[in-house]
C-alpha cells in the first residue's frame, strides 16, 4: 500500500486502474471512452497534485524513493523515483495532451474502441515512468514499454501502410536502445550501481570511456529525437498513425530522446559531452535545415508536420548542446511548445482528414472560406510554430539561439556559425508553414468537395482550446515555466562548467 | 511406538503407485487422480515429520498443499471438461500435437 | 505389538489396496471411489500423528469436495471407460521398472538412515489442536495465507471462463 | 501629475477593440464594427496625446514595467514600455493616422466587402487593423530590443493578413492565388530581415549583457568597435526588410494587393517607417561607428533614386505611390544613416501625412471609377460570379490608363490629392518641402555622394507625380467608367480632408529657426544627435526649382496633349529600352525567381524526393538494410546451414541418424512418454542424493 500511495507512483500507475476498469467493461464503445478520458483528466488532476508539492526552489530530486528491487548477483537495481526541474514540464504535459490526444479521438476510431483506449493507456504510463524513472534499469523498462502500445496503436488503428510504418518504428528505436543497454550493464556493474543520481554524484568515468558511453546512450535517444539523419522512421510513423497517436508521438515520445540527453548523457558524462557538442550540434543544425527545406516540398500535410518535427527538434539539440543556462531552458520550454504547438498541428490535419479522408495539398485550398474557425485556429498554430513573437515557440527558439550564440566563441559550440545557420530555419519555417497554411486555406475553392465542409465542432473546438490557452500563456507570460525549471538547470549547467575546465 | 521409517515406507509406496498410475494409465481423469495420490503420499510424509520435529510448519504446509490442490483441480477438470468438448474423447494419447 | 501397531499394518493395507484399486479398476467411477477410500485411510494416519485439522481438512476438502467434483466431472462427460489399446508396448514395462527403483531407492534409504528409525513419541496434548495452527496460519503465515486466497479466487474464475461457453461461437459451431 | 502610467493602454485599447470585435462584430454589423474599431484607436490616440501632454513638464518620461517575461539567469526581458518623445512621436502618428483611416475605412469597405462579395469580412478588417495598431504600438513602445521585435514580427503577421486579405482573389479583382502569394512574399522577405535582426539581438545581448534599451544604449562606448559595426549591419538587414530597402524592397510594391486603407496606413505611414524608427532608437550604435552609417546612408540613397525611376514607368496608379513610398523610405534611411536623425524622423512624420493622404486619395479615385463602373445599386448588386467576370474583368480600376479628367467629376477628391502630391514634390510651403529640405541640406554636409542620388530621386519624384496628376485629373476621360466617376461619401472625403490640412501645415512642427521637434526629440537622443540643421537658402531653392523644372517636364509631356485612350506612354517613345526597364522593374523579381526562388524549389524538391526518400527511405533502409538482412538469413539458411553444417552431418551419417530417430521417438507427442521421462529423470536425481550421501 506504502508503494502506492508515493505521489509519483500513483501518478504512474493511475492510467493502469483505468485499464483494469475497461477491461471489465466489454465491448461498449461509448462507455469506453469515457472511462479512458477520465482516467487521463484524474491523472492530469493527480500530476496537478504533485505540482502543487513540487518545490521550485529545490534544485534536486523530490518526492523521490526508492526500494530495493533486484539484489541478486551483485546487481545493485532499485526500484528509484523522483521527479525535479527537468522533468516536471514533460510530466505535466504527458498528462496535460493525454486527455486532448483521447477526445480527438472521439470520432476518429470507431473500430475495437476499448483496446484502443487500453494501449493508450498503457502508453500514458509508459511515458510517465520514462519521465519519472531514477534508475537505469526501471528507465530501460519503461523506455522499452513505451514501444508496445505504440506498435499496436500504429499497427492496428494506422493508416495503409501501417504494418510497414509499425514494424520499422519499432526495429529502429530497438535498435539504438540495445546499445544503451548495454551501456546501463556496463555502467551498473562497474560503478555498483543503477541509480542515476547515485552515479551522478560518484562521476570518476574515465573521459575516454565516457566518450563511448556517450556515443552509445545517444544511439538511443537520437533515433528516438529524430536526430538527422536518423530521422527515416518517423515520417512513416506519423503519416500511419492515428491522429492520436501522431498527437502523443510528437508531443511526447519524441521528447523522450531529447529528454534522455538532457537526464542522462549531459550529467553522466559531462566531459564527453563538452567534448561533443559541436558534433551534436552540427547534426542539430543540420536537421534544422534540413527539414526545413524537405517539408517545403511535401503534398502530404501530415508528412510536411512530420518533417518540420526534424527541424524543431534540431534547435531543442542545440540548445540543449549549449550547454549554458539559456540553451538548456529554451529547449525544455521547447519540448514543450512543440508538443503543444504540433500536437496542435497533427489535430488540426486530423480534423480536415475526417472530413475528407485525404491529407493532400492539391485537394485542399480556399478552406478559410468554408471553414472560418478552423482556419483561425490553424493559422494561430502555424504561427506559433514558426516562431511568432508573442505566441510560445517564440520564447523557445529565442532562447535556444540566444543561448547558441552565447556559447559560440570560447563556449561550448566554439562557433556561432551554428547559430546563423540554425537561425536561417526560422527564415525557411516561415516559408514552409505559409505554403502550407496557403495551399490548405488560402485562395478560391477549387474542389468541388470542399465547398460543403462543415466548420469545426464544439467537441473540436474544446480539444483546441486548452492548447491556444496555453499558446498564448506561454508565449506571454513563460516566467512560471522557467521557474519550475531555472534550479535543476542551474545546477547541471555548475556541474557541466566543471567539466569543462576539467 | 511407530517408527518415522513405516511412515516413510508406507509414503514411498503410496508415491510410487501414484506415479506408476500417471504412467500407465491413459485416462486424463485417473492421470489425474493419480497426481492427487503423489500429493497425499507427500502430505502424509509431512505430517510424520512434522510430528517427529515436534513443529507445526510441516502440517501448515499440508493445510496449503490441499488449498493448492483444490486449484489445480477445479482448473485442471475444466480443462478436461473442454479437452472432452473438442474431441469427444479423455484418452491421453488422442492428444499428440506437441509431436516434434 | 501393541494395539497402535496393528492398526497401522492394517490401515496401511488398506491404504495400499486402495490405491492398487485406484490404479487398475477399469470403470473410473471405482477409481474414484477407491481414492476416496484411500484419502480417508490417510486421515486416519493424520489423526495417529496428531494432526485433527488437517485430517478434518483431508476428509472435507479431499475426500469430500475434490472427489465428489471428480465424480461429477466423470459421470458429465460418461467417460467411464476407454477401450483398451496398447499403444505403446515399451511403456507400462518401462514404467514398472522405474516404480521399482524408486521403491528401492527409499528402501535403501530407511535401511540405511539411522535417524528414520526414531520412534514417534506421544506428542504433548495441545500438539496439532485447530488452535496452534490457526494461531500459525495468521501470523507467521499470513501472506501465503491471503495469496493462497486470492490463488483460490483466480482458480475459480478460471474454471468459469474455460468452461464457459462462448455464445456467439455455439450458436454457428453445434 | 503624469499620465505614464497609462502607457500600456495604448496596447490594451486595440486589443480591447479587437476581442470586442472577434466576439460579437459580425453580428452586429458593419456600424458597430466600424465604431468599435475606431473607438478603440482612437482611445489609443487619447492616451497618446496624455503621454504627450506628461512630457511637457517631465521631458524625460519614464519606464513603465507592466509584467515579466523571459528570466533565465543574466537574460532578464520585462514587458516594459518606453515612454519618451521619440515613442511618443511615434505612438501620436500611429494612432493619430490610424484613427483618420480608420474612419475612412468605415465608408471605403462598405462598398470594398460588396465588390468583392463577402460583405462578413467588414468585420474581420477592422480586427485586423486593430491588431496592426496594437503590434506596432508594442514596437514603438517597448523598452528593450526584444519586445521591439515582438511589435516587429506582429506588424509583419498584420501585412500578410491584410495583403492577403481578399486572399481567393488576384489583385484585378478575379478568382485565384496571387494576394495570397503577396501576403506570403511579404513575410518571408520580412523573416530575411527579422533574421538579422535576430541575429544583431544575440550579439547585443552577449556584449552588453541586456537587451533593454536603458542599458544598451549608454553603453556604446564601452564595447568593441567591431561588434557594433557588426550589431548595426545585421540590423541593417533588418530594416531593409521592414523598410523596404535594396535589396529585400520587392514584396511592397505586391503589398498593394491589400484593400487601400491597409497601403495608407502600413505600407506608406507607419509600419514600413519602424526600419527608420529602429535606426533612431539605436543612434548610439550607429553613432560610434561612422562606417556602419555610411553604408546606411547609401542603401538609402540608392533605393531612393532605384525606386524613383521605376516609379516614373509605372501605369497603375498605387504601384506608382508604393515605388514613391520605398522612394521616400530610402530618404528616411538615408537620412538616419548619416546622422541626420531629427531630419529622418520629420520626414518620417510628414511622409505619414502625405503619402496616407495620398493613398487614400487614390483609394477614392479607385473607389469611384468602380462605382461607376458597376452601380451597387439595383439587380446589378447580386451578380453571379461568372456573369461579374464576363464584364468586368478585364477592366482595372487602379489603371491610370482608364482615367483621365476625373478633376471634373470628383473635384473634392482632386483637391486633396493635388495638395499631396505638391507635397510630396516638395515644394513649399507644404509638409514634404520641409523635411526634404533638411535631409538635402544635412546630406550635403554629411555625403556628397548620397546628396546626389537624393537630389535626382526628389527630381524624379516631382516628375512622377505631375504626370500622375496630369493622368488621372487631366484631360478627356478615357473610359466610360472615368466620365461617370461618382465622388466618395463623406467618411471618406473628412479623414482626407484632415489629412490634406496636416500635410500643408505638417511642417511648421520642425519649421527652421524655431526648430521645435528638433528640440523635442533632443530630450531622448541628447545634444549629439539632434543638433539643429541651419537652414540653408541654396539647397531650397535649388530643389525648388528643380520641382519645378520636374512638374514642367510632366507637363511637357502628359499635361500640354493629354494622353489619348489605347495610346502609348509618351516617355516611352523617347527612353525606349529604358522605359521598358522602368516598366518592368528593371526585371528584380524575375532575377530573384531565377536566383533564389526557383532553386530553392528545386533544391527542397531534391532533397525531399531524391536524397530523402528515393536515397535513404528507400534505398538505404528498405533496398541495404532490410533486403540485405533478408540476404543474410537466406545465406545462414541455404549455404551456411545447409551447405556446411549439413556436410558435417552427412559425415557423421550413422550417428545422426541414429541419434535421429532415437530423438524422434521421444518427441512423440505424447503426454505420458514426456511424464516418463521426467519420472526417470526424478529418479535418477533422488538415485544421486541417496547414493551419494
Amino acid at each position: 500500500m506504502e508503494f502506492l500511495l508515493q505521489p509519483l507512483n500513483l501518478l504512474t500507475f493511475f492510467p493502469v486502474l483505468g485499464v483494469l476498469v475497461l477491461l471489465f467493461l466489454g465491448k461498449r464503445d461509448g462507455l469506453s471512452r469515457w472511462v479512458a478520458l477520465a482516467t487521463s483528466l484524474l491523472t492530469f488532476g493527480v500530476s496537478l497534485w504533485v505540482l502543487g508539492m513540487f518545490n521550485a526552489e529545490n534544485p534536486n530530486l523530490q518526492l523521490n524513493f526508492a526500494y530495493d528491487w533486484i539484489q541478486a548477483a551483485g546487481w545493485n537495481i532499485r526500484y528509484s523515483m523522483g521527479i525535479d526541474g527537468l522533468s516536471i514540464l514533460l510530466v505535466l504535459l504527458t498528462t496535460f495532451l493525454s486527455p486532448i490526444a483521447i477526445l480527438s479521438t472521439w470520432h476518429a476510431v470507431e473500430e475495437r474502441v476499448r483496446d484502443f483506449m487500453i494501449f493508450f493507456l498503457l502508453l500514458e504510463m509508459g511515458m510517465l515512468g520514462v519521465f519519472l524513472a531514477q534508475d537505469l534499469f526501471l528507465f530501460y523498462i519503461f523506455w522499452e514499454f513505451t514501444l508496445v502500445p505504440m506498435y499496436f496503436l500504429i499497427g492496428i488503428w494506422g493508416g495503409a501502410q501501417r504494418m510497414y510504418a509499425a514494424i520499422k518504428f519499432f526495429l529502429y528505436t530497438m535498435a539504438g536502445s540495445i546499445l544503451m543497454l548495454l551501456a546501463i550493464l556496463w555502467l551498473g556493474i562497474n560503478q555498483g550501481t543503477f541509480h542515476l543520481p547515485d552515479l551522478i554524484a560518484m562521476g570518476g568515468i574515465p573521459p575516454e570511456v565516457q566518450f563511448w558511453l556517450f556515443l552509445a546512450f545517444a544511439a538511443a535517444f537520437a533515433i528516438k529525437v529524430p536526430m538527422w539523419p536518423l530521422h527515416s522512421w518517423l515520417p512513416d510513423a506519423h503519416v500511419q498513425a492515428p491522429t492520436a497517436g501522431s498527437v502523443i508521438l510528437a508531443g511526447v515520445l519524441l521528447k523522450m530522446g531529447t529528454y534522455g540527453f538532457l537526464r542522462f548523457n549531459l550529467p553522466l558524462f559531462p566531459q564527453a559531452a563538452v567534448q561533443l557538442a559541436p558534433a551534436m550540434a552540427t547534426l542539430a543544425v543540420i536537421g534544422i535545415v534540413y527539414g526545413a527545406i524537405v517539408s517545403y516540398s511535401q503534398k502530404d500535410v501530415k508528412k510536411l508536420v512530420a518533417y518540420s518535427s526534424i527541424s524543431h527538434l534540431g534547435f531543442v539539440m542545440l540548445g540543449l548542446f549549449a550547454l549554458n543556462a539559456q540553451g538548456i531552458e529554451g529547449a525544455i520550454l521547447q519540448m514543450v511548445n512543440h508538443g503543444i504547438s504540433t500536437g496542435a498541428l497533427f489535430l488540426i490535419v486530423g480534423f480536415i482528414y475526417e472530413r475528407r479522408h485525404t491529407r493532400e495539398f492539391s485537394e485542399f485550398g480556399g478552406l478559410w472560406k468554408v471553414m472560418p474557425v478552423y482556419a483561425v485556429l490553424a493559422l494561430i498554430v502555424s504561427l506559433s510554430s514558426m516562431g511568432l513573437p508573442g505566441l510560445n515557440g517564440f520564447v523557445g527558439e529565442f532562447t535556444i539561439l540566444l543561448g547558441a550564440w552565447g556559447a559560440g566563441e570560447g563556449g561550448a559550440l566554439g562557433s556561432v556559425w551554428f547559430t546563423v545557420f540554425a537561425a536561417l530555419g526560422v527564415i525557411l519555417a516561415a516559408v514552409y508553414m505559409l505554403y502550407m497554411f496557403q495551399k490548405m486555406f488560402l485562395g478560391p475553392v477549387t474542389v468541388k468537395a470542399n465547398e460543403a465542409l462543415k466548420d469545426l465542432t464544439w467537441r473540436e473546438i474544446a480539444v483546441m482550446v486548452p492548447l491556444l490557452v496555453l499558446i498564448f500563456w506561454i508565449g506571454l507570460y513563460p516566467k512560471p515555466f522557467f521557474a519550475l525549471m531555472h534550479p535543476a538547470v542551474e545546477q547541471l549547467v555548475t556541474l557541466l562548467q566543471a567539466a569543462a575546465i576539467h | 511406538m511407530i517408527p518415522i521409517s513405516y511412515y516413510f515406507a508406507l509414503s514411498a509406496i503410496l508415491f510410487s503407485l501414484g506415479a506408476l498410475g500417471v504412467l500407465i494409465r491413459r485416462n486424463a481423469i485417473i492421470i489425474f487422480m493419480s497426481v492427487e495420490l503423489m500429493l497425499n503420499a507427500a502430505n502424509l510424509l509431512f505430517v510424520a515429520f512434522a510430528r517427529a520435529n515436534g513443529a507445526l510448519s510441516g502440517q501448515v504446509l499440508v493445510f496449503f498443499v490441499i488449498a493448492v490442490a483444490a486449484a489445480e483441480v477445479a482448473v485442471g477438470l475444466a480443462l478436461i471438461v473442454i479437452i472432452f468438448r473438442n474431441r469427444q474423447s479423455i484418452d491421453i494419447d488422442e492428444m499428440s500435437s506437441l509431436k516434434g | 505389538m501393541n494395539g497402535e501397531l496393528i492398526l497401522f499394518f492394517v490401515l496401511a493395507a488398506v491404504a495400499i489396496g486402495a490405491a492398487l484399486g485406484m490404479l487398475f479398476s477399469r470403470n473410473a467411477v471405482y477409481s474414484a471411489l477407491f481414492l476416496i477410500l484411500n484419502f480417508a485411510t490417510v486421515a486416519v494416519f493424520f489423526l495417529l500423528l496428531g494432526a485433527p485439522f488437517i485430517a478434518m481438512a483431508q476428509v472435507t476438502v479431499y475426500a469430500g469436495a475434490i472427489m465428489v467434483l471428480f465424480l461429477f466431472v466423470i459421470m458429465l462427460l460418461g467417460a467411464e471407460q476407454i477401450q483398451h489399446q496398447a499403444r505403446r508396448g515399451w511403456q507400462r514395462p518401462l514404467a514398472m521398472l522405474l516404480t521399482l527403483a524408486l521403491l528401492a531407492e527409499s528402501a535403501y534409504l530407511i535401511f540405511t538412515r539411522s535417524d528414520l528409525l526414531t520412534v514417534l513419541e506421544p506428542a504433548a496434548s495441545d500438539y496439532g489442536n485447530p488452535q496452534a495452527i490457526g494461531m500459525l496460519l495468521f501470523t507467521e503465515y499470513l501472506l501465503p495465507f491471503e495469496v493462497t486466497s486470492i490463488l483460490l479466487l483466480a482458480a475459480m474464475v478460471g474454471a468459469i471462463v474455460l468452461v464457459k461457453e462462448d455464445r456467439k461461437k455455439s450458436g454457428g459451431q453445434k | 501629475m503624469d499620465a505614464f502610467a497609462l502607457v500600456p493602454w495604448i496596447v490594451f485599447f486595440p486589443l480591447i477593440g479587437l476581442v470586442i470585435n472577434l466576439a460579437v462584430g459580425r453580428r452586429m454589423g458593419e456600424r458597430f464594427s466600424s465604431i468599435v474599431g475606431t473607438l478603440a484607436v482612437l482611445s489609443a490616440f487619447v492616451v497618446a496625446v496624455l503621454q504627450f501632454l506628461s512630457l511637457q513638464s517631465h521631458p524625460h518620461g519614464a519606464i513603465v514595467h507592466l509584467a515579466d517575461w523571459i528570466n533565465i539567469g543574466s537574460l532578464q526581458i520585462p514587458w516594459a514600455f518606453n515612454v519618451d518623445t521619440l515613442s511618443v512621436t511615434m505612438m501620436l502618428v500611429i494612432s493619430g493616422v490610424g484613427t483618420l483611416i480608420h474612419i475612412y475605412a468605415a465608408g471605403y469597405m462598405h462598398y470594398d466587402v460588396r465588390y468583392k462579395e463577402d460583405p462578413g469580412s467588414f468585420t474581420r478588417f477592422f480586427i485586423y487593423l486593430n491588431l496592426f495598431i496594437a503590434a506596432m504600438m508594442i514596437l514603438v513602445s517597448g523598452n528593450s530590443y526584444l519586445m521591439l521585435f515582438v511589435g516587429w514580427e506582429g506588424v509583419g503577421l498584420c501585412s500578410f493578413l491584410l495583403i492577403g486579405f481578399w486572399y481567393s482573389r488576384n489583385p484585378d479583382g478575379t478568382k485565384g492565388l496571387l494576394n495570397s502569394q503577396a501576403a506570403k512574399k511579404a513575410f518571408v522577405a520580412n523573416r530575411v530581415g527579422d533574421f538579422g535582426f535576430l541575429l544583431a539581438m544575440f550579439l547585443t545581448f552577449w556584449a552588453f549583457g541586456s537587451l533593454s534599451f536603458d542599458q544598451v544604449l549608454p553603453n556604446a562606448a564601452n564595447v568593441d568597435p567591431r561588434i557594433i559595426m557588426a550589431i548595426t549591419l545585421c540590423m541593417l538587414i533588418g530594416v531593409t526588410g521592414k523598410s523596404a530597402q535594396l535589396p529585400l524592397y520587392v514584396w511592397l510594391p505586391d503589398a498593394m494587393a491589400g484593400p487601400t486603407p491597409v497601403s495608407a496606413l502600413i505600407h506608406a505611414a507607419t509600419m514600413v517607417t519602424a526600419g527608420v524608427y529602429l535606426v533612431v532608437r539605436s543612434a548610439p550604435l550607429f553613432g560610434a561607428v561612422p562606417e556602419a552609417g555610411n553604408i546606411v546612408a547609401i542603401v538609402g540613397g540608392v533605393t531612393a533614386l532605384f525606386a524613383a525611376t521605376i516609379a516614373v514607368a509605372q501605369s497603375d496608379i498605387k504601384k506608382v505611390l508604393a515605388y514613391s513610398t520605398i522612394s521616400q523610405l530610402g530618404f528616411m534611411v538615408a537620412a538616419v544613416g548619416m546622422g541626420a536623425y531629427v531630419a529622418g524622423m520629420f520626414h518620417l512624420v510628414t511622409h505619414a501625412f502625405f503619402k496616407a493622404l495620398l493613398f487614400l486619395g487614390s483609394g477614392s479615385v479607385i473607389l469611384a471609377l468602380e462605382r461607376a463602373h458597376h452601380p451597387l445599386d439595383g439587380h446589378h448588386d447580386d451578380h453571379h460570379d461568372e456573369h461579374h467576370d464576363d464584364h468586368h474583368a478585364p477592366f482595372d480600376p487602379q489603371d491610370m490608363r482608364n482615367m483621365g479628367g476625373l478633376r471634373k467629376q470628383i473635384p473634392a477628391t482632386y483637391r486633396v490629392y493635388l495638395i499631396g502630391a505638391l507635397a510630396l514634390a516638395g515644394l513649399p510651403p507644404l509638409a514634404g518641402f520641409f523635411s526634404k529640405d533638411e535631409i538635402l541640406t544635412d546630406a550635403l554636409h554629411a555625403n556628397m555622394l548620397v546628396w546626389g542620388l537624393l537630389t535626382a530621386a526628389a527630381f524624379l519624384t516631382a516628375f512622377y507625380m505631375g504626370r500622375q496628376i496630369w493622368l488621372v485629373f487631366f484631360g478627356e476621360a478615357r473610359t466610360k467608367a472615368a466620365k461617370e466617376a461618382v465622388e466618395s461619401p463623406r467618411t471618406m472625403l473628412i479623414p482626407l480632408g484632415i489629412l490634406a490640412a496636416l500635410s500643408i501645415f505638417g511642417g511648421l512642427i520642425n519649421v527652421p529657426v524655431l526648430h521645435p521637434f528638433t528640440d523635442w526629440l533632443e530630450h531622448t537622443l541628447g545634444h549629439d544627435f539632434a543638433h539643429a540643421t541651419v537652414f540653408n537658402f541654396g539647397v531650397a531653392i535649388f530643389s525648388t526649382v528643380l520641382a519645378l523644372i520636374a512638374i514642367y517636364v510632366s507637363w511637357r509631356l502628359y499635361g500640354r496633349k493629354p494622353l489619348a485612350a489605347g495610346e502609348v506612354d509618351p516617355l516611352k517613345k523617347r527612353l525606349g529600352f529604358v522605359f521598358t526597364g522602368m516598366e518592368n522593374k528593371w526585371w528584380v523579381d524575375e532575377l530573384y525567381d531565377a536566383v533564389i526562388i526557383q532553386p530553392y524549389r528545386r533544391l527542397a524538391a531534391f532533397l525531399a524526393d531524391v536524397v530523402d526518400w528515393r536515397f535513404w527511405h528507400d534505398w538505404v533502409h528498405d533496398s541495404v538494410i532490410a533486403r540485405g538482412f533478408g540476404a543474410f538469413a537466406r545465406f545462414l539458411a541455404e549455404p551456411v546451414d545447409m551447405g556446411v553444417i549439413d556436410g558435417i552431418s552427412k559425415g557423421l551419417a550413422a550417428l545422426a541418424k541414429g541419434l535421429g530417430r532415437g530423438f524422434s521417438l521421444l518427441q512423440s507427442g505424447y503426454v505420458r512418454n514426456y511424464a516418463l521421462m521426467v519420472f526417470f529423470g526424478v529418479v535418477l536425481m533422488i538415485g544421486y542424493l541417496v547414493f551419494s550421501s
